[in-house]
């Protein structure tokens, strides 16, 4: 509970995330944006709550990709850490925190950018996604697969997806597939792979041998780049697809061979248009870690710990109810890099996602 | 037909990298009873000193050679510091401190490297068809330099007298010193070279897949089931034991599941010890009495 | 007198070495009966092929009414087969008495009313040893842990005794008192089957001997016939008029 | 006849002073059970209570490694079981937590059952690698048999403990004392099992298992029943587990799970009463010091434990109880002498009464 | 004088076992150290042979302080040991464990066979078994190998500790043969031996040890002849002998 602790100089944010183990890139890239969140808004001496200016101060908990470790984080947060609301991203094994966050005397808002529905199905109170659905957009993005393909002679007849075995993996690629379908694809292929594998032959070999012609993958930037060299080691000639976690710039600067991703579809949308948000928390990212590739995991946990500390501003106190309740209203305010909209009562949110197709000369063509 | 030659090829260069690892191992663990855990883990540090040095030089062949020596002290490091004084210990507690060395090496790379991938390019890029399977032309090296490797190991341990110290050291260490050998010294050799051979693999490896701190962790386990696939003290045998696993993982995962792709290694494991505990190519040996 | 060890043809091949082959005899109750022969003779593997720790190619081997070749040696042992082995094996980081009592767990049913402990007494005495049964075994003289492995081999009251060159390392003065050991353990009712290759104390303590060479048997007979053999003397003892 | 008394015991045991051992277990027990006044937030009891089912674990691996001698690295699978049987059950399947208990343990048993066949002709390193890959087909089967175990996805959330002769156990308090009573249960077992003939035979074969076989001692019974035992117990702890995580995924069961608590219970010492105990802390409690510094704590951990194998092989327990040991024994004999008492001294040496000593 | 231990202290870790022992072994010469079991002969001889660390005293080889040199240093000069329980290299074949006996000496090939051809002289077993690992071998055979391995060393001092344990009698007559003609061959030979009557008999010097200490020595003859030492090392024979 935070409510004992109105008094105390800090605000007090937790972040749950795989900081080592197989997932730890995801988890350091996260942790990245984090950091930066926490320079930024403290950079004025904090946020006004309660009528005391109060810094911002974000508390790190190592999963380890485990379960048992993201449920003594969720503990040690709630209990030693009073903290108002919690980060985490999208792995598995930070779902056990949402059976014990509404638990009397330490309940604490979460925010986290799971791809499953879990989260909003499970009727806690305190939870919201920060993240797109893909099962509300996934129909939509079919159709707009299906007329590019028509309209641009994309000349894609075979999807195959790559996908990690994760929850935020399988989540993707059966929406996906789902979608695909119903805009008049044949079943794709798929293959998963385990987070940390970095020899992919075993599961590109029958996807290219299933004569796909697009290879879809909602994995990490580094993953998307060691699939496409070893696609292309295959001989594969056909076209590649990348989800939200990824964009065409950072992919291009990972790719041995630039060349490669021409003719490739992005997911996209509000995040990468020339005004967007995330364009100004590129350019403070660059400037705080010169020397770290940029990974958008970075930019939605920025986004995340940004709208927790709006609602709490909006809300004027830490009591997590009323944070809760302000939480539709702060996400129109914060810096909400991925362009997310509507929050809902359950803390679903929806967004606007489109695709971006790569041109040979390497513009992009927005298909929309 | 495209996809079987694939996957043929596929298993021949993933089954490469695990003998070459397996050489090092079948050194040290085969001949020398030390079941060094954590050569996964010296692949590892070899692939990155490949990358540091590769980005510092401009030539991968360059840090190949500078990773295998790295890696070649860093085995008399370990040697010294940890299986040496462990010598009279019980076998299991020399199986518990490499899985710490595993442990330290791990948290020292990502400590010191971070999580993020690092990718080196191959100085051999490119590729060609052959039968409708793709090789890269660092994937060929990779298979070409294992088998090298045995042939070499081969002769080495049967044929040259440093190598005939080796097993004779490992054999009865009062016996070696009584003919004047000294097997502290020996045992460092052989564990630099097993090092250095891990070393190696990384360096291979580096090109072929991406260097992160827990690259080499499924290597060890792989490299324990070729030696013991292959029978422990048949060198000759574990080149075959390699490539065996390697087919069994592609095919398996290629054609019946890709999630028990691990599991393949396994089952291989388990049928090889149930059934016929001395390996493929060994004889009954010292350990089963 | 009955036969209380019977091997029949028993033959046991390594590779091209002929350790065993075909061997055949019987060994009546409460003998002493001596094994000899040259080094490689095969008398160990032989022993190994009684105890059950090795397996015949061909051959029987009958104790205690029925065939015992086919069953585990701690089976053998449970149905009254001692053996120690050439080099004496004890538990090193036990003391004396848990030797003996970790000797004697399987034997409970066998020694009837009495406890492992009653045991462990009557054979440390028989034995000789000292009644320190605390004393660490790792340090402990030759003698000593040969003895040892005897009592252990006691433990459970076997009713066959088979013993590895028992001698080996001895001085003297401890083969003397091993010998007088051998026949008191004899005058208990248990048959003893001894490989050893010092004939003095063969040839005074043995009913009959075994001579074997090359995995076949030489000759068998009383001691005195046996070290008067011609083959004998050629193959092993030498022609050394002393012995 | 001066037949010790504590033959049955093997001898590391039997140097110690009974009851100095005694009373610091007993020290132990009641400060354990005063746990829940002494730490106050629900973190630190969470703590105090994995430590406790980890000491479940603990046992069993000690029941393992330290008396049959069998460097098992599948327990982290078999706890993964035992906790995924508890959870399916009771989540999927509405069961009462009380009836998955012995589900859990009969599972266990099954799977150290299946393992000690396979493995039985295997020793030493042999038996360590047969008992990893075990353990990562455990694991496989647990990430890929999804439609039961739910797969990456995780299965929860599992309902927690059910109530028993009308003791609720919703408060972290009696949860603690529940899984205390189990703890204390798991080392008692632990301790007769040493006492006991199985622990004898254990030893013996840890020992020479020739020489064991020889004397009537069948190796591979001892070590099957050792083994289903051991792992009947460690379905018990992960049984244990379930329903105070809430929520399981595949991690409980994975590879790092055996190395770590392999690598605790050396740390913490073989074979020792007290090194389950420890162990788990060590497990548990390490790790949660570290956090904030969690880069390092895979090398704090591996440190430690190289430091330990080599300066005190027998682990944190073991040497204090050998230096325990060594106190008393100086205390017992001054001035203190070091050479065995059966060591001649040079003074007494006369010609004709030395040469007299073909056996002393 | 080729080799001697002056007041020499030793044992294992806390353990002292030899008490200031002196013996000394002259060029040509069989000397043996005779004692019950667990006196130090072996310690004795280990410690010589720098298997053991010295705690004080000093060892002698050829007139150069060789005390607490490491046994690879003393092969190179000339010393071998032969240990109790033979040591051998049990999965290497005999022919292996051969090499293995030369190979710190740099002996080339052609040397090296032509000095195992002379150990096979002496131990047919060696031609035989050359391809067998020699753990497989019998006891005695090992014993044999185990000699042979010190052999092929071409030492100048041979320390050979109960090289007839385990062996036949026929065998034993062999060996110690073979000892005789190593010595006649101008090896010194330092010989521990549990078999009193022969070493003392092939032997132009012995010690009788007792608790670390030299409490008797003599040359070979002397000692078989003396009463003390014959009732303690020789007990069935002297029962047997007494009446002669
Ligand atoms: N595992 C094995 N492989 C090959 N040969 C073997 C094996 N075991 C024993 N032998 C051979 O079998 C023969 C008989 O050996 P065994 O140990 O029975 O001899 P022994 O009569 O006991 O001799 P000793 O008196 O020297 O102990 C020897 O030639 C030995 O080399
Ligand atoms: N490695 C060791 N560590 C500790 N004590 C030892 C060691 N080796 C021998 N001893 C002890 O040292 C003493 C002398 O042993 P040593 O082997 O030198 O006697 P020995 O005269 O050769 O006897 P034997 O006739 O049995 O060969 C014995 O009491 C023995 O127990
Ligand atoms: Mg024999
Ligand atoms: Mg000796």
């Amino acid at each position: 509970g935070s409510n004992s602790d109105s008094d105390s100089k800090e605000i007090t944010i937790g972040a749950i995330l795989p900081l080592t183990g197989p997932a730890a890139d995801l988890g350091q890239h996260s942790k990245n944006g984090l950091d930066l969140y926490q320079d930024v808004v403290n950079k004025d001496g904090g946020i006004t709550v309660d009528g005391n200016k109060k810094k911002v101060k974000i508390i790190y908990c190592d999963t380890q990709y485990q379960a048992a470790k993201a449920i003594s984080c969720g503990r040690k947060l709630a209990s030693q850490d009073h903290v108002t609301g919690m980060v985490t991203v999208t792995t598995t094994e930070t779902l056990p925190l949402y059976s014990f966050n509404t638990k009397k005397g330490s309940e604490f808002v979460i925010v986290s950018s799971a791809a499953t529905d879990k989260i909003v199905t499970s009727k806690n109170p305190y939870a919201a996604r920060y993240w797109f659905n893909t099962k509300t957009y996934m129909p939509g993005e079919g159709k707009l697969l299906a007329k590019a393909n028509k309209d641009n002679d994309l000349g894609i007849k075979k999807i195959a997806v790559l996908t990690s075995d994760d929850e935020f993996g399988t989540a993707w690629t059966d929406n996906f597939s789902k979608g695909t379908e119903v805009a008049g694809f044949p079943k794709a292929a798929t293959a998963t792979f385990q987070q940390g594998t970095t020899d992919l032959y075993p599961q590109l070999t029958p996807l290219i041998s299933s004569g796909a012609d697009l290879l879809a993958m909602p994995v990490t930037c580094d993953q998307a780049a060691q699939a496409v060299k070893q696609a292309k080691e295959l001989g594969y000639d056909g076209r590649f697809m990348f989800m939200l976690a990824c964009d065409a710039d950072d992919l291009k600067s990972k790719v041995a061979n630039p060349a490669d991703i021409d003719g490739a579809l992005f997911e996209s949308g509000p995040w990468n248009s020339p005004e967007s948000p995330d364009k100004t928390f590129r350019e403070q990212y660059k400037a705080k870690f010169p020397d770290m590739p940029f990974d958008p995991s970075a930019s939605t946990t920025y986004s995340q710990a940004a709208w927790i500390v709006e609602a709490i501003k909006e809300a004027g106190t830490t009591d997590v109810k009323k944070v809760r309740a302000a939480m539709p209203k702060a996400l129109k305010k914060s810096a909400n890099t991925v362009g997310l909209t509507d929050m809902q009562k359950n803390g679903e949110t929806t967004g606007v996602v489109h695709l971006r197709l790569v041109k040979p000369d390497g513009s992009y063509q927005e298909i929309e | 037909m495209g996809q079987i030659t694939q996957t043929f090829a596929n298993g021949i260069m993933l089954g490469s990298i695990y003998s070459i690892v397996a050489v090092g191992l079948a050194l040290v663990f085969g001949v020398m009873d030390i079941p060094q855990f954590a050569f996964g883990a010296h692949a590892m540090i070899g692939a990155y000193i490949t990358w540091l040095i590769a980005d510092a030089s401009g030539s991968y062949w360059i840090a190949v050679v500078v990773a295998v020596i790295a890696l070649g002290f860093l085995g008399v490091l370990t040697q010294v510091a940890i299986f040496d004084p462990l010598r009279k210990a019980p076998p299991a507690t020399m199986f518990i401190a490499a899985f710490g060395l595993v442990m330290v090496l791990q948290g020292f790379a990502s400590v010191i490297w971070g999580a993020d991938a690092r990718r080196v390019t191959s100085a051999a890029s490119g590729s060609f068809t052959f039968f409708g399977a793709s090789i890269t032309y660092q994937r060929l090296i990779i298979v070409i330099v294992s088998a090298a490797l045995f042939i070499a190991m081969f002769v080495f341990l049967k044929r040259t007298r440093t190598g005939i110290s080796i097993r004779a050291a490992a054999e009865s260490a009062v016996g070696a010193t009584v003919v004047g050998l000294r097997p502290r010294a020996i045992s460092l050799l052989a564990m630099s070279i097993g090092s250095a051979l891990a070393g190696l693999a990384g360096a291979l490896l580096a090109p072929v897949s991406q260097v992160t701190p827990t690259m080499g962790d499924s290597l060890s386990i792989k490299a324990f089931v070729v030696i013991i696939l292959a029978g422990m003290g048949s060198i000759g045998g574990a080149i075959v034991g390699g490539l065996v696993l390697g087919l069994v993982e592609a095919f398996g995962s290629g054609y019946i599941s890709l999630d028990w792709r691990d599991g393949f290694a396994v089952f291989v494991l388990i049928a090889i010890l149930a059934l016929r505990p001395e390996g493929l190519f060994g004889k009954e040996t010292k350990a089963w009495r | 007198m009955t036969d209380v060890l019977t091997v029949r043809g028993l033959t046991r091949h390594f590779g091209g070495v002929r350790a065993v082959d075909d061997v055949s005899f019987t060994v009546a109750e409460g003998e002493i009966f001596g094994i000899i022969g040259p080094n490689g003779a095969g008398k160990s593997t032989l022993f190994s092929l009684i105890a059950g720790s090795d397996r015949a190619s061909t051959g029987t081997v009958e104790a205690f009414g029925r065939r015992i070749d086919g069953l585990t040696p701690f089976r053998r042992s449970r149905l009254g087969l001692g053996r120690t082995f050439q080099n004496s094996q004890i538990f090193g980081e036990s003391s004396i008495a848990d030797n003996l009592v970790i000797a004697g767990i399987a034997h409970e049913r066998r020694l009837g009313k009495r406890t492992v402990k009653d045991q462990a007494a009557i054979v440390l005495k028989l034995v000789g040893l000292s009644d320190d049964g605390s004393r660490q075994t790792m340090s402990l003289p030759l003698f000593d842990q040969q003895r040892l492995s005897i009592a252990m081999a006691l433990m459970g009251a076997p009713s066959i005794l088979l013993l590895d060159e028992p001698s080996g390392g001895l001085v003297e003065q401890e083969v003397v008192a091993l010998g007088r050991l051998l026949d008191e353990i004899r005058d208990t009712g248990v048959t003893v089957v001894v490989i050893d290759h010092k004939m003095r104390l063969m040839t005074t303590l043995c009913d009959r001997i075994l001579a074997m060479a090359t995995g076949e048997v030489l000759f068998e007979g009383a001691p005195e016939e046996v070290v008067n053999d011609p083959g004998v003397r050629t193959a092993y003892l030498g022609t050394k008029e002393d012995r | 006849m001066a037949l010790a008394s504590e033959v049955t015991k093997p001898s590391r045991g039997s140097r110690r002073t009974p009851t100095a051992g005694q009373l610091v277990l007993g020290a132990v027990a009641v400060l354990l059970m005063l746990m829940p006044v002494i730490l106050l937030s629900d973190y630190y009891m969470q703590i105090a209570t994995l430590v406790l089912i980890y000491t479940g674990l603990m046992v069993a691996l000690n029941v393992c490694i330290g008396y049959a001698g069998l460097v098992s690295v599948a327990h982290g699978g078999i706890f993964g079981v035992g906790s995924y049987a508890t959870g399916i059950l009771m989540a999927n399947h509405g069961w009462n937590f009380w009836y998955t208990l012995p589900a859990a343990a009969l599972a266990g048993a099954l799977l150290g059952l299946i393992m000690g066949i396979l493995t039985l002709r295997l020793q030493g390193h042999y038996f360590v690698i047969a008992s990893l890959g075990f353990g990562l087909l455990v694991y496989l089967v647990v990430l890929n048999w999804s439609s039961v175990t739910g797969g990456a996805q995780g299965l929860g959330p599992i309902a927690p403990y059910d109530s028993l002769f009308g003791i609720t156990f919703e408060d972290s308090d009696s949860q603690y004392y529940l899984i205390l009573a189990f703890a204390f249960v798991f080392t008692g077992l632990m301790f007769a099992i040493r006492r006991s003939k199985l622990g004898s035979r254990l030893e013996a074969i840890r020992q020479n298992q020739r020489l064991a076989s020889a004397v009537g001692i069948d190796p591979s019974r001892t070590r099957l029943v050792a083994l289903v035992v051991s792992a009947a117990i460690a379905g018990v702890a992960g049984s244990l587990y379930s329903p105070y995580v809430g929520f399981l995924d595949p991690s409980v069961s994975n590879l790092d799970v055996s190395f770590k608590i392999a690598l605790a219970l050396v740390i913490a010492g073989v074979g020792t009463g007290l090194g389950p105990l420890v162990g788990a802390a060590v497990y548990i409690v390490l790790p949660e010091m570290l956090r904030g510094v969690e880069q390092y704590s895979l090398i704090a951990l591996g440190v430690v434990l190289l430091v330990v194998v080599r300066f005190a092989p027998h682990g944190l327990v073991g040497t204090a109880s050998d230096l325990y040991d060594r106190l008393i024994a100086a205390g017992h004999r001054p001035p203190p002498d070091p050479s065995p008492p059966d060591q001649e001294s040079p003074g007494d040496l006369s010609r004709t009464g030395a040469l007299s000593g073909g056996k002393r | 004088m080729i080799l001697s231990a002056e007041d020499v202290y030793g044992g294992y870790g806390t353990r002292r076992v030899l008490h200031g022992i002196s013996i000394q072994v002259d060029a040509g010469q069989c000397v043996a150290v005779v004692g019950a079991n667990g006196v130090g002969k072996s310690t004795l001889l280990r410690s010589i042979a720098g298997q053991v660390p010295l705690l004080s005293g000093r060892v002698m080889l050829d007139g150069e302080d060789v005390s607490g040199q490491a046994s690879s240093k003393l092969v190179r000069k000339g010393l071998v040991l032969c240990p109790e329980g033979r040591h051998l290299f049990s999965g290497l074949t005999v022919r292996e464990n051969l090499i293995m006996g030369v190979t710190p000496l740099k002996v080339n090939a052609a040397d090296t066979e032509f000095r195992i051809a002379a150990a096979a002289e002496m131990f047919p077993v060696i031609r035989e078994r050359a391809r067998q690992a020699a753990g497989t071998l019998s006891g005695g055979e090992q014993q044999m190998v185990a000699i042979a391995r010190a052999l092929v060393a071409r030492p100048r001092v041979m320390i050979l500790d109960e090289p007839t344990l385990g062996l036949s009698p026929i065998m034993t007559d062999t060996v110690i043969a073979a000892i005789q003609q190593i010595v006649a061959d101008g090896t010194a030979v330092l010989l521990a031996e549990q078999n009193v009557r022969a070493s003392l008999a092939i032997s132009d010097f012995g010690y009788v040890i007792e608790g670390g200490r030299v409490v008797v020595s003599g040359t070979g003859a002397d000692l078989l002849d003396d009463a003390a030492v014959v009732a303690a090392y020789l007990g069935i024979e002297a029962e047997i002998a007494a009446p002669e």
